[in-house]
Formats: C-alpha cells, structure tokens, sequence
C-alpha cells in the first residue's frame, strides 16, 4: 500500500515549524543567511536544507493573496533520480516514496539534474568532485528511519493545522479531490489536487486552490528528454555494443586462431 | 518517448546480452553490496514531559534524551492542545540547551560580576554572588526603607513571565517582605 | 637476425602508454557508473577523484608531446584524415584476414593500416569529446543549466561506448590476435621486423627503406 | 482568556483583531482551522496583511490605534440592527445578563470627547460618580429598554456618532469590507450562534489599551457571545506562563489573587478590605430583573488576604497584630509603580537597585535608549537568565562609555524550562506541570534555588542585625523550603486547612479568621489531599457530555477548574443552553446539580430559584450582571475614539479632544515626534521564529537561519519614493532613535486614506538587541515612554517615523 503525503496549501499557515521538524529528526546544522528583504530562508534547498517554504505576494484583481508552498521532493513514481543514480543509492522504497541510501551515493549528481523539481543538492568541491547527495527522505535515512518506526514523518507530525497529513495515498487522493471539490463550490474555480498524476502519480500531492503556475510548479512536469535519451536509448545501447563486441572478439579469437594454425599446420606439412 | 521503469529493465535486458554474460544480472534492486538500508534508531535514556517555554498556548512536548547524551523535542502527541504539533520555536527548544549535539556555547555556566566601571565580567562562585548580592539589598533597603508605609522605592524586581509559578509565587513573596513596590514583569509591558 | 625497422619513435611510444594507461583508468572509473552492483566501488567519490587524476594525465600528456614532436603530431593529424579507395578494399578483406589469415585481397598499407586509421580517429574525435565535455561538467558542475549538463553526460557517455569498444578491440589486436605478433612489440620496443613491415605495411615499408638505410 | 484554546474549534465566527495569532501563537490555528472546516467565517483586521489574514474569509486592513472607531462602528450597526431586528440577537441576555437595562445617573454627560470634568490627566471624583447607576445599590432597570437614561439608550446616543462613513474615514477601511465585517460577525449575535474574538498585544499597547478591550467587551456581550463555547474574549497571552505571573501577581497594583495592593491609607487590614471595594458590602443589587441576587464573590477577598498573610508570615500572622498586613509594603497613591513609572523613576536616581529574573528590559522597555540610560543610574543590577542578555550587558552596549558607568553587574545562570521541574499557567489558565529532563549547564542553577539562596541569605543578616529598619517583615517571613523544590511551593500556594495541617480542598473552604492559609486563593484547589497535584494530570479524555473539548481532566485550571468562565451566562433563564450542540453546563437537577463544566455558582437556574436566591449570572461583578457599561475604568464609561500620542492626524476626527486625556506621560528622555517631520505611523510587532526580547530565540540557528536580521516592512508606494527595494538597508528614526534594519517592502502593506490624508505604514519588529548570536537593533528604541489611561501598559502598537536609504 502506497503511502503519501497530502500538503494542503489552504490550511499552510507558513510558521515553518515543518523546517525546523526536518532539521531537528534529522540532524541537519543551521545555515548562515540573511533578510533577503523576504521572510522565506534559507534561499534554497541545500544538503543540510532538504524542506523551505516558499512566499510568495500575488494581487490579483486587487486583493492581496500571500501564498505559501513547500520546496522539498515530491516523491514521484516515475523518478528521474532514481532513473540516473548509477548506484541505485536512490530507490523506491516498498512503500512507493523515494528513498536515499546515502552510503551509496558516488556524488556524480545525475539526480541533481534529472530532477524535473529541482530538488536533490550537494556540497561539491569542485576541484576534486568530491560530492553527497542530500534530500528529503521522507524520514527513512538509515538510523533515523520514522516511517519503520509506523511514525509519519517529522515534518507532518508537526504541522500545526493538519495542512501536512501522511496516509495511504488512496485515502489521501479522495481527501485531496473531497477539498478541491469543496474549494471549487467555494468558487475556486482553478482548484486542483497537485501530483494526483503527474509523472506516474506523487507521493507528495497538493491541495491548490489555483492553478499550479500561480503556486510556481512546474505545470506538466515531465522527466527530462536527455535523461531518457541516455538511460533508456543509449545505456541499453552502450551494453549492446559492449556485450556484442566482446563475443565478437571472443569469435574471432576462437575462429582466427584455429584457422591459423591450420594454415601453419597446412605449411608445415607443405615444408616437411 | 517515454519508458516506464520496467520497459527499462526490459529494453537493458534484451539489448544488454553481453551485460548479462560479463556481470550475471542487471536487476538493479538486487541486494547492493551489503549497505544497510535500515538501522534501529539511537538508545533512549527517558522521554520526559514539558510544557513549551515560547507563548501561552501551553503545549506540550516531549523531551528525549538518548545514550549518547543527545536530546530532541518533539511535540506531544496525548496533549490535547497541540495533539503532537509544535511550531518552528516550540520545535527549536531543544537548541536552547543543545546545538549539534553539543551544549548551547551562549548559555551562562557560571555567575558573573562586573565591578563599577569595569569593561569586563569576571567569574565569580555562587557563594560570593549570593552573600554580596544578600548585602546590596539590605544597603539600600535599609538606606532607604519608609517605616510607616513598609517599604523601600529605592529596590526593584522584574521578571517573570517565563518564571514557574512556584517561582513566580516565591518571587511575589521575597519582593513584598522586601518592602519592594517598584515590583513588574512583562505582563505590563 | 633480420632485419628491424623502427615503427615507433620513443616519444611516441612513451605518449601511447601514458594515454593508454589513462585512459584505462578513465575507462573502468567511468564503467563502475553503468553497473549498479559495483556503485559501492565509487562510493564517496573515491572513483571520480581517480577518474579527474586520469583526466588530468589524460588531458596533459599530448599537450607535452604536440610541441616537442610537431612533425610527427602534422604527420599523424593528417593520416588520420587522408583516406582513399585502398581503405574501402581494406574494409573489405579485413573480415576474411582477420578470422582466417587470408590475406590476398589486402591493399598494401602505409605507417598505419585502415582499421588503425580509424582507431586513431576515434581516439583523436573521442579524446576531444571527452575533454571537453568533462571539462564542462568537472567544472561547470555547479553553474551550468541541468539540461546542459544531462547532454554532457550524455554526449561523454556515447563516446565512452564508441571509444571503449574500440579500445577493447584495440587491446585484443594489438596483445592477442594470432597474426598481430609484433604489434606489440612495435609499441614496445619501437622496432619491427622488416618481414612484419613488409607484410602489414607495405607502402610504408618502401618509403622507409628508399629514404633509410636499413638495419641489419 | 475566558475560554481556552481548544473552545475556538466551538466557533461559528472568529474576530482576530489586535492579534497576529497565527504568526505569534501558531498552534491556535490548529483550532481555528477545525472551525473554519466546519463552516466557520475567520475575519482578520489589522493595519498589515499577515499570515493570520491569509487564511481570513475577509481582511479588514486598518490605521494601527483605531479600534474603538473599528469596534464603536460595530456596535453601533449592532444596536440599530437590534431594534429593528431584535429576532437575530439573543435579548434575553442582553436585557437579563448584562447592565444594558440599568438606569444611569441622570446627571451623566458626554460633551466633545469627554466624559467630565479632567483636572491634571484625571477625571473629578464628581465627574466619575455621574457614570455610576442612578441608584448605586438597588439600581433600577427598564428590561425595554427604552430608559433614554438606561445603559442601551446611552451607548446608543454615544455610537450613534460612529456611522460606517466617519468610522471607515478614521481606520482607513474600505466601507464594503468594513461593512461584510459587520453583517458577518454580527450574525452570531443569534441564540446558539458564537462568535469569539481573538486579540493580544495589537489591542492592548496604546494609550486607550483597556478601552479598547471595553469596546470587545461591549460587542461580545451585545451579541450574547460570553460565558458561551465558542465565544469569549480571548486574550492570546504572549509568554509562557505570564498568565500564571500575573496571577502571582508580579504586578505593582496587585498581590497574588489579584488582591489589591495596600495603599498608605491603609491604616489597617478592615481599612484596606473597605477601601479596595472587594467587600461585601460594595455588593449592587438590581431592581426589575428575573435575578435578583449577586453573589459579589469578591466580597470573599478579606478570607483570601488572610490566608495568604498565614502563607507569608505563619505564626507571626495573628489577630491581634492584624495578620501581619503592616509587613506588607504600601503604595503611594500619586505615584505610578508601573514598569514606565519604574524607569522614570530610575531615569530621575531614585531607584538604586534592580533584580531581573528571566526579564529583559534594555530590549523590551519602551523608549531603549532612555531605558538603558536610565540603568547606568543604579548602583546594582542582579540579571539571573539563561543567557547574557542586553540588560546583563547594557554597560557594554554600542556607544556606551563603560568606564562611566558604576553600575555593579551580577549574572546568575539560571536553569532552563525543562532543566527544572514546576508549573505554568497557559493562556486558557491551564496551569500544567513540567518536568526535568537534563540538568543545567555549569554550575546553573533553577531560579527557584537561586530565589531561596538569596532569600536565606538575606533573612540571615536581617538577623543578624536587630536595628535595621522593617526587620520583622523579613524575619517573620515563613522560609523554611530547606532545600527547595517545586512540589513543596505549590502546596503552599494551594493552601492549608491549619487546625487539621490538611491542604485546603478550594477556595470555598478557605477562612478570614486565620485557620487557613493560601498562597494564591486562585490556585486553591489545584493540589489537594484526594488527588494530589493536579497540574500534572493527563487525563487525554473529553468527559464533557457533548464533548466540548473541556479536558477537563487534563492539567488543572483556576478557579477551581473552570474550563469556561461565566458559563451560567450560556443556559437561559430556565437553565436551558442556549446552544444545544455545544451546551457548557447543562441538565440541572436539584439533586446532581449541573454537568459538564464547573458552573460559575452550583446555584438553581433562576427561573427555579426561589424569590431572593436567583442569583445572577457574572458571579465576579458586584451587580451580577456584566457592565457593557463599564464605570470602573479612569477614563470613562465607554470607549471614545481619540488618537494616539502621536497621531499622524492634525485633530481628532472623532471630537475636539485629540489623545486619551487620563494617559500616562512620561518625562524621561522622551521626545515627541511630529507627524510633520516623522509623517508616517510605526507599529511594533513579532514574527513567528523570534520571541520577544529575542534573548530566547536569537540564540538558536534553527530559528536565526529562518529570520537572521531586523528588518522592517513598509508598502511599495512609500518604498518607491523613497527609492527603496527589497533587501535594502534602511534606517527608520524619529525623535527618540533611529533604527537599521533591512527592508522588506510587501504588498502587504497598502497605503490607507485617512481624514483625507494618505497614511503609510512601517512596521518594525522588536525582537533584536546587541547581545547573543543574531544581533540588531530594537525596534523599541522608537517606541515612547507613554502608557495607556488605566494600565500604563506602553503604546508600542503606534508612533510616529520617517525612513530612509542607510
């Protein structure tokens, strides 16, 4: 049974106790910020920042809207990381979100750019590509691991208004399309359950009451063209040729050399 | 094009023959080189109950410390108020005795003084502060003390909302037999 | 005794082994990220470390070697381009050479025959991709567009599966094929038979005896 | 609050006015959310678009200090809406449970803004005796209503002035919105309907701060909202536990029970009982009313003055010396003991030494630069904390010579919150106990120990020296905690039954003859010998027979677990809950009395009692009935627009009388903007990841990563002229100070019309100081040394400034 969680941004009311949750359960030190002249920090995800709530002021036709959002992985089902990592340190946990072995992780940061989120990051010394990938794990890091415990994660547990809920996707997807429908008679009418779909279905989905470019999602978020170039044409391509190449050679060694020796053999007795 | 994961495997493993015969299997979800993808979590010494130190909603939570003299807070889940919630403050409690496992570097550990006109503190035992700071009231309470009205206007106390009521009470208690009437805390302000 | 002409100049010789021993280490560190069950060899980084150092030998050797034998990069830059109706022939009889020894249909070959010929491209054509696209993705890392990088990755990855075929291919010639016998040798010691030369390279072998004494 | 958080989920409509709830108390809306899934409307109203008003069905922006225009409108719609609609409110409570019948003065005026007669910032006893009742004792009512001297037909002549144009002209409020605020949240005036209303600080700092809660007070009980779940006025208290310091009564005006303080008057115990009007012969008596009975519990507070003197003083509290009350400190009359009266006073050299305990007020105080000065003056400073704060530090502040200063500084490390055990009292009087988890680092000690290490000390050389001055007071003071805990305190604060050395099971039991004694005769009842210390209870089941969301088994709460208080105001006169759904108390019989909550007095329903015991609902007042005319306050009956000390405004749009004539002024290095030179309005407000002084919050990284700087927001229009974006350094300043801050320039801020005059906002955060890890500037360093008519409570909430590129 696949889990989710189900972030309603209705009910979010930002006091971004989530981001400390997520620090806390997981160990991550504070970052060094300062007032960007905006209440939302640290200015992006970063290996020790796997959760950030967004701001964001709108005015539409002259009301003022303040909108908040979660920046962290969206646990898709069709993955892109998980697609590239080369040492499946990333991997679909049993159940269904996108989980991180980081002991695994080679730090080549295939993930960082098939990501259609922007979301796994690395500290990377450049020089010697020395690198880890961090994201959310949805509280499954080894040795941190909620979810084995039967806990929800850190980061719902803590949601003050409920906006955060952990479930069986299927409950979360009926609770997710219950609120549209009731956002929608309130006369919303762009409401939308976010990532009920998207890329093989989320496993974190989003209650909206506007449509996803208002909340700055990507709107038909796909895996990258170069990413299934690669994995899915040229890897398979790459073994092909390798694999061919070595039984060829392996013929030709078998062949060449039994024709040769006959060809010695054949002067040899031509010269004796 | 887009290829679900299986049709991956399936593409990789037909087209990969020669994958197969130089490295047995391809299923990438094969057991990985004896990494754990599961640990138990940390040893607990205790959970204890508190109460939030940040406003007035009350909320409880649960501190846990482990064996390795570590603690987290974490909201607690029975308390009908907060039903396990906590917000960024609430939740950030711990640090104000641990930061990164290790002890909060700008909590006071030790009394300090700092002399008239000094530009520096000094260390100072509990058993000096105590009796000098004893003497210093009783100065300027007695210097000072209006005998008909029982009080002094040359002492004052502040604090303290963020006192326990046991120690509020007892701070009410000092204060009056002190004779203090200049006696606030941030419930005015 | 016969006689010996030498193939390979010990510049020569000296860059082939430098580059080659490189490239293996680019190549097997680049070949743990195709096979998840060796990833815990690449762990930490511990292979990309490896693979910049092999990157960096890899990237300088021929820098050293072009201005120190200029004549021989001129000569070698143009080989690699100047193809004609011989090489289709070559192509063409390779097959039937290569398994069975028959040798009556090959074209006579100069210093390089046409399937080292295409190596040799292959190597310059690869070694310039791979320069430039790891260059790009080492240190562009951080501040190129994802897309960009992904089609590094992608670009560096189909080299990879046209050089490193092309490199096994190399290495199974040049230390195990029946009839490659002083191949090695040639890129050893530098000297081959004037038999072996006659044989494998023919037009090249005439040049250098008409304008070389040959030694005994 | 007379409610309690969990009850907000009881709403059908929530106010938020004066208060950023969620941003400053978050998990409210943990509550406020499960109302509003279940249909209820949230009305946000403040000058500034916040995280509380993005989750509003309507924000209602307006000018900061304009709430009793805001609120007056309101009631004023309410009051004409009553009569031509009296079907939609609950009349019954109006008329029954409220002084809105009651006959005034005949002799009561209002003329321009005033109430009376003021002579020197105060109204004439003569004037302030026109507010009373007609008949003082045995006032009469007219439950029509129709008395033009009747409370209802007064208010109404007096809101009729606050019509929705001139309101909206004052606040800056568009009228439609104004307007939907009105019809939507006067619609729980119906019977069974609830409407709460949330406020904090927003309300209370301005110089009219406690008018501006009469005016709540008013709305509340106009629309029958109080004593019933869901409704109340719901103060959002700001600090742990300063519900429970305020019940101790860390406060210059009150002992511990919110006993008056004695005066010099006071010449003895039965002086001081009369003069402060708890007695029971202050008890009023209203005539034509279905009660006729007040009980005037603080008619009781002589038994309570005595049981704490027995706490205090033991044995050496007897009759014969009066229990002891001469050892109590008392008060000058003309002086103000305040927190600003305080550091005038130290301002002027009076005060020559201060303990802070937990308190920050080099950061907290209004006007910091006067403030801080005013520190230098005292000979010592004892600052007992967790942390090195900017009081403990003042000496080292940026432009502080410290050579010149001679203040003697000590420091002592206390314990933190969970590295002690006791009790604390949260905003919904929970007084809930926590416990130790970790020990203290260092040699840090609790406060409770480092309290009784002082006070032994102290008491040791008062014994040691027979002639000094007031000995007795402090050698006969009960001190014997040995070594101290906190389990031994609240038993003491809870009180004794003294013949039998039992703890004292309530209030109900204590005694004036010095039989018992109570530390606070609020928390009497919360450890008692049948079920020990109920603070620490968890009881996590709603026993209330409609599951109302009491807990009432959770914690304890004074008085005497009243979860809800005023909840015989929620039953009709036949003792019938006036919602059926969320019944406080409920069922009556003679024979088990009421369920579901404590009621306020087990007493039958009026309409079953006999003649002479139909006691009246708000046990607490001396006519039985709540006042929505309200004469005990110094300034007046009823809340008067006027406007703040510093007024962007020329005049009062209101009247001729421009600020609160009863305010208080200080004189201490406290100049005086002027709307010509410092043209727009600042407000001082928190954000969700700091905490008040900051002292608590600017020293963790979680919470300095999420806000690392001061900062200050304004709208774009003032930015855009003053050439300021977002992220910039700015300096905001006026007559007392100047800040730098970073900009944060917002939408949420909008330009507002006023009197014909564009009106911007800066709001300026408090939270920063120069001691710890995120430093900065306090926004309280522009804040005046002004405080409000009846409190003295500063007015931070509005003043005047400019701002500038830094």
């Amino acid at each position: 049974m696949a889990k989710a969680i189900l972030y309603d941004t209705t009910k979010c009311t930002a006091c971004r106790a989530c981001q400390v949750a997520c620090k806390g359960w997981n160990e991550l030190p504070a970052e060094v910020t300062t007032n960007r002249g905006t209440y939302e920090n640290p200015a992006d995800l970063s290996p020790t920042t796997w959760l950030k709530m967004k701001f964001r002021e709108i005015e539409p036709g002259g009301k003022v809207r303040w909108l908040f959002t979660r920046r962290s992985c969206m646990h898709c089902t069709d993955a892109g990381c998980v697609k590239v990592c080369p040492s499946k340190a990333l991997y679909h946990h049993e159940l269904g979100f996108v989980a991180y072995n980081k002991d695994l992780c080679t730090g080549c940061g295939y993930c960082i750019e098939a990501c259609p989120f922007d979301v796994p990051r690395s500290d990377r010394n450049l020089l010697t590509g020395i690198a880890k990938m961090d994201k959310c794990t949805l509280c499954t890091t080894p040795g941190l691991d909620r979810i084995a415990e039967g806990w929800e994660p850190a980061c719902v547990k803590t949601c003050p208004t409920n906006a955060l809920q952990y479930d069986d996707r299927d409950k979360l997807v009926a609770e997710g399309r219950k609120r549209v429908d009731s956002l929608r008679d309130a006369g919303w009418a762009n409401a939308n359950l976010y990532g009920e779909n998207e890329l093989g279905g989320l496993h974190v989905m989003y209650v909206l009451d506007d449509h996803p470019s208002v909340y700055e999602l990507p709107v038909n978020p796909q895996i990258s063209a170069a990413t299934v170039a690669w994995q899915d044409a040229i890897q398979p391509l790459g073994w092909a040729v390798g694999g061919l190449t070595v039984l060829g050679l392996g013929l030709n060694y078998m062949v060449a050399r039994a024709n040769i020796n006959r060809e010695k053999e054949k002067k040899d007795v031509a010269g004796s | 094009m887009e290829l679900s994961r299986r049709d991956f495997l399936k593409a990789s493993g037909a087209a990969g023959i020669g994958g197969v015969f130089l490295f047995g299997t391809l299923d990438p979800t094969a057991a990985l080189a004896g990494v754990p993808r599961f640990l138990p979590l940390k040893n607990k010494v205790k959970e204890t109950t508190t109460i939030c130190c940040y406003c007035a909603v009350g909320c409880g939570a649960i501190v846990t410390t482990y064996e390795d003299e570590t603690l987290k807070i974490e909201g607690d889940p029975d308390h009908p108020i907060n039903e396990g919630s906590l917000c960024s403050k609430g939740l950030a409690m711990s640090q104000v005795h641990q930061v990164d496992g290790k002890p909060n570097p700008l909590r006071l550990t030790r009394p300090l003084y700092r002399a008239p006109g000094g530009t520096a503190w000094q260390e100072m035992d509990w058993g000096t502060a105590i009796e000098t700071i004893a003497q210093r009231v009783k100065a300027t309470r007695d210097a000072t003390f209006d005998e008909a009205n029982s009080r002094t206007e040359a002492v004052a106390s502040l604090g303290g909302g963020e006192l326990d009521n046991e120690e509020c009470y007892l701070l009410s208690k000092m204060d009056r037999a002190l004779g203090m009437v200049y006696l606030e805390h941030c419930a005015r302000i | 005794m016969s006689q010996e002409v030498e193939k390979y100049s010990k510049p020569t010789r000296i860059l082939h082994w430098v580059h080659l021993v490189s490239f293996c280490i680019l190549f097997l560190t680049g070949l743990v990220l195709f096979i998840p069950q060796l990833g815990f060899l690449a762990q930490d980084s511990v292979t990309r470390v490896i693979h910049r150092i092999g990157a960096v030998v890899f990237i300088i050797a021929p820098l050293i070697y072009i201005p120190m034998n200029w004549q021989a990069t001129k000569r070698g830059i143009k080989e690699a381009f100047s193809w004609g109706a011989s090489d289709i022939g070559w192509l063409k009889a390779a097959p039937r050479y290569y398994f069975s020894g028959d040798e009556k249909d090959m074209p006579p070959q100069g210093s390089m025959n046409t399937g080292q010929r295409l190596w040799w491209l292959i190597v310059l054509v690869s070694g310039a991709i791979f320069t430039i696209t790891g260059l790009i993705m080492w240190f562009a890392k951080t501040s190129a567009p994802a897309a960009v990088l992904q089609w590094m990755v992608f670009i560096h990855d189909v080299a990879f599966i046209l050089a490193g075929t092309m490199l096994l291919l190399h290495i199974y010639l040049g230390l195990f094929h029946p009839l490659m016998n002083e191949a090695w040798k040639a890129i050893y010691k530098g000297n081959i038979s004037a038999e072996y030369a006659k044989k494998h390279h023919a037009k090249w072998y005439e040049e250098v005896a008409k304008s070389k004494e040959v030694k005994s | 609050m007379t409610n309690h958080w969990i009850d907000i989920r009881n709403s059908d409509c929530i106010m938020i006015i004066g208060s950023n709830a969620a941003e400053n108390h978050p998990i409210s809306f943990k509550w406020v959310t499960k109302a509003m899934e279940k249909g209820a409307k949230l009305i946000s109203v403040d000058p500034r678009f916040t995280r509380t008003s993005s989750k509003a069905d309507i924000y209602a922006p307006m000018r900061s200090g304009c709430d009793i225009a805001f609120i007056g409108g309101m009631i004023n719609y309410i009051l004409n809406d009553m009569e031509r609609n009296p079907g939609n409110y609950n009349m019954e409570y109006v008329t029954q449970y409220t002084n809105a019948a009651l006959i005034i003065n005949s002799n009561f005026e209002f003329d321009d803004g005033l109430f009376g007669e003021v002579k020197d910032g105060k109204y004439t006893t003569d004037a302030k005796n026109t507010w009373k009742y007609g008949d003082t004792k045995t006032p009469a009512a007219d439950p029509t209503l129709k008395d033009p001297n009747c409370v209802f037909q007064l208010m109404k002549k007096h809101f009729s002035r606050y019509d929705a144009d001139t309101v909206c002209n004052i606040t800056g409020t568009p009228k439609d919105t104004y307007l939907q605020v009105c019809q939507t949240y006067t619609a729980t005036g119906q019977k069974g309907k609830a409407g709460t209303i949330m406020y904090a600080m927003g309300t209370t700092q301005h110089t009219y701060g406690t008018q501006n809660i009469r005016g709540y007070a008013i709305l509340q009980l106009l629309l029958a909202n109080m004593g019933v779940s869901g409704g109340g006025i719901n103060a959002l208290r700001g600090t742990s536990n300063v519900q429970g310091s305020t019940d101790m009564c860390l406060l210059a005006h009150i002992l511990p029970g919110y006993l008056n303080v004695p005066m010099e008057s006071d010449a003895d115990l039965d002086t001081y009982i009369k003069r402060s009007g708890k007695n029971p012969d202050a008890t009023i008596t209203p005539q034509g009313l279905a009660g006729d009975k007040s009980s005037n519990w603080w008619g009781n507070s002589k038994k309570y003055v005595v049981s704490l003197l027995k706490a205090w003083y033991g044995d050496s509290a007897q009759t014969a010396n009066d229990f002891g009350f001469h050892y109590l400190p008392k008060c000058d009359p003309a002086k103000n003991y305040t927190h600003i009266g305080m550091f005038e006073a130290m301002g002027e050299g009076k005060i020559k030494g201060l303990w802070c305990w937990g308190q920050n007020p080099a950061v907290g105080g209004p006007n910091s630069n006067g403030e801080r000065e005013a520190l230098g003056n005292l000979d010592w400073l004892v600052s007992a904390d967790i942390w090195l704060n900017e009081t403990a530090e003042f000496w080292n502040r940026p432009g502080a010579d410290a050579a010149s200063i001679n203040t003697e500084v000590f420091v002592l490390p206390a314990a933190c919150s969970y590295e002690k055990e006791g009790s604390i009292s949260n905003s919904g009087r929970w007084a809930q106990w926590r416990y130790k988890a970790v020990n203290p680092p260092g040699v840090a000690l609790p406060d409770l120990e480092i309290m009784n290490l002082v006070m032994l000390k102290i008491k040791e050389l008062y014994q040691a020296d027979s002639s000094a001055p007031g000995r007795e007071a402090v050698t006969n003071l009960v001190w014997n905690y040995g070594d101290v805990n906190a389990d031994m305190v609240a038993r003491e604060v809870n009180g004794y039954d003294l013949t039998t050395g039992k703890l004292a099971a309530s209030f109900g039991s204590l005694k004036d003859d010095g039989t018992t004694s109570s530390g606070n005769w609020l928390y009497c009842n919360q450890y008692t010998e049948e079920d020990g210390n109920k603070c620490a209870r968890r009881g996590a089941v709603d026993a209330h027979p409609k599951e109302i969301g009491l807990y009432s088994n959770w914690s304890w709460c004074w008085p005497v677990n009243r979860r809800i208080i005023y909840n015989r105001a929620s039953v009709n006169l036949d003792g019938v809950p006036w919602d059926s759904e969320h019944p406080v108390i409920l069922d009556y019989d003679s024979e088990k009395k009421w369920q579901g909550d404590v009621p306020d007095g087990g007493w039958a329903p009026i309409n079953q009692a006999k003649e002479g015991e139909k006691y009246l609902p708000f046990i607490m007042k001396p006519e039985g009935i709540a006042r929505i005319w309200g004469y005990g306050r110094v300034d007046g009956p009823l809340p008067e627009v006027y406007e703040p000390w510093e007024s962007p405004l020329d005049r009062n749009l209101m009247s001729g009388t421009k600020t609160n004539p009863c305010a208080f002024i200080g004189k201490y290095r406290n100049e005086r903007s002027t709307p010509s030179e410092y043209p727009y309005v600042g407000t001082t407000y928190r954000c969700t990841e700091h905490w008040q002084t900051g002292i608590m919050t600017r020293n963790l990284p979680w919470l300095v990563e999420l806000m690392p700087e001061m900062y200050v927001e304004m709208d774009e229009v003032l930015a855009a002229e003053k050439g300021i974006t977002a992220g910039d350094k700015v300096v905001v300043y006026n007559a007392r100070g100047e800040v730098n801050a970073v900009a944060v320039v917002t939408k949420r801020f909008q330009p507002l019309q006023v009197g014909g005059k564009t009106i911007h906002h800066i709001g300026v955060l408090n939270h920063w100081g120069y001691s710890g890890m995120s430093t900065g500037d306090s926004g309280n360093i522009l804040t005046p040394h002004v405080g409000d008519a009846n409190t003295t409570i500063p007015e931070y909430k509005t003043f005047l400034c400019n701002v500038r590129r830094a």
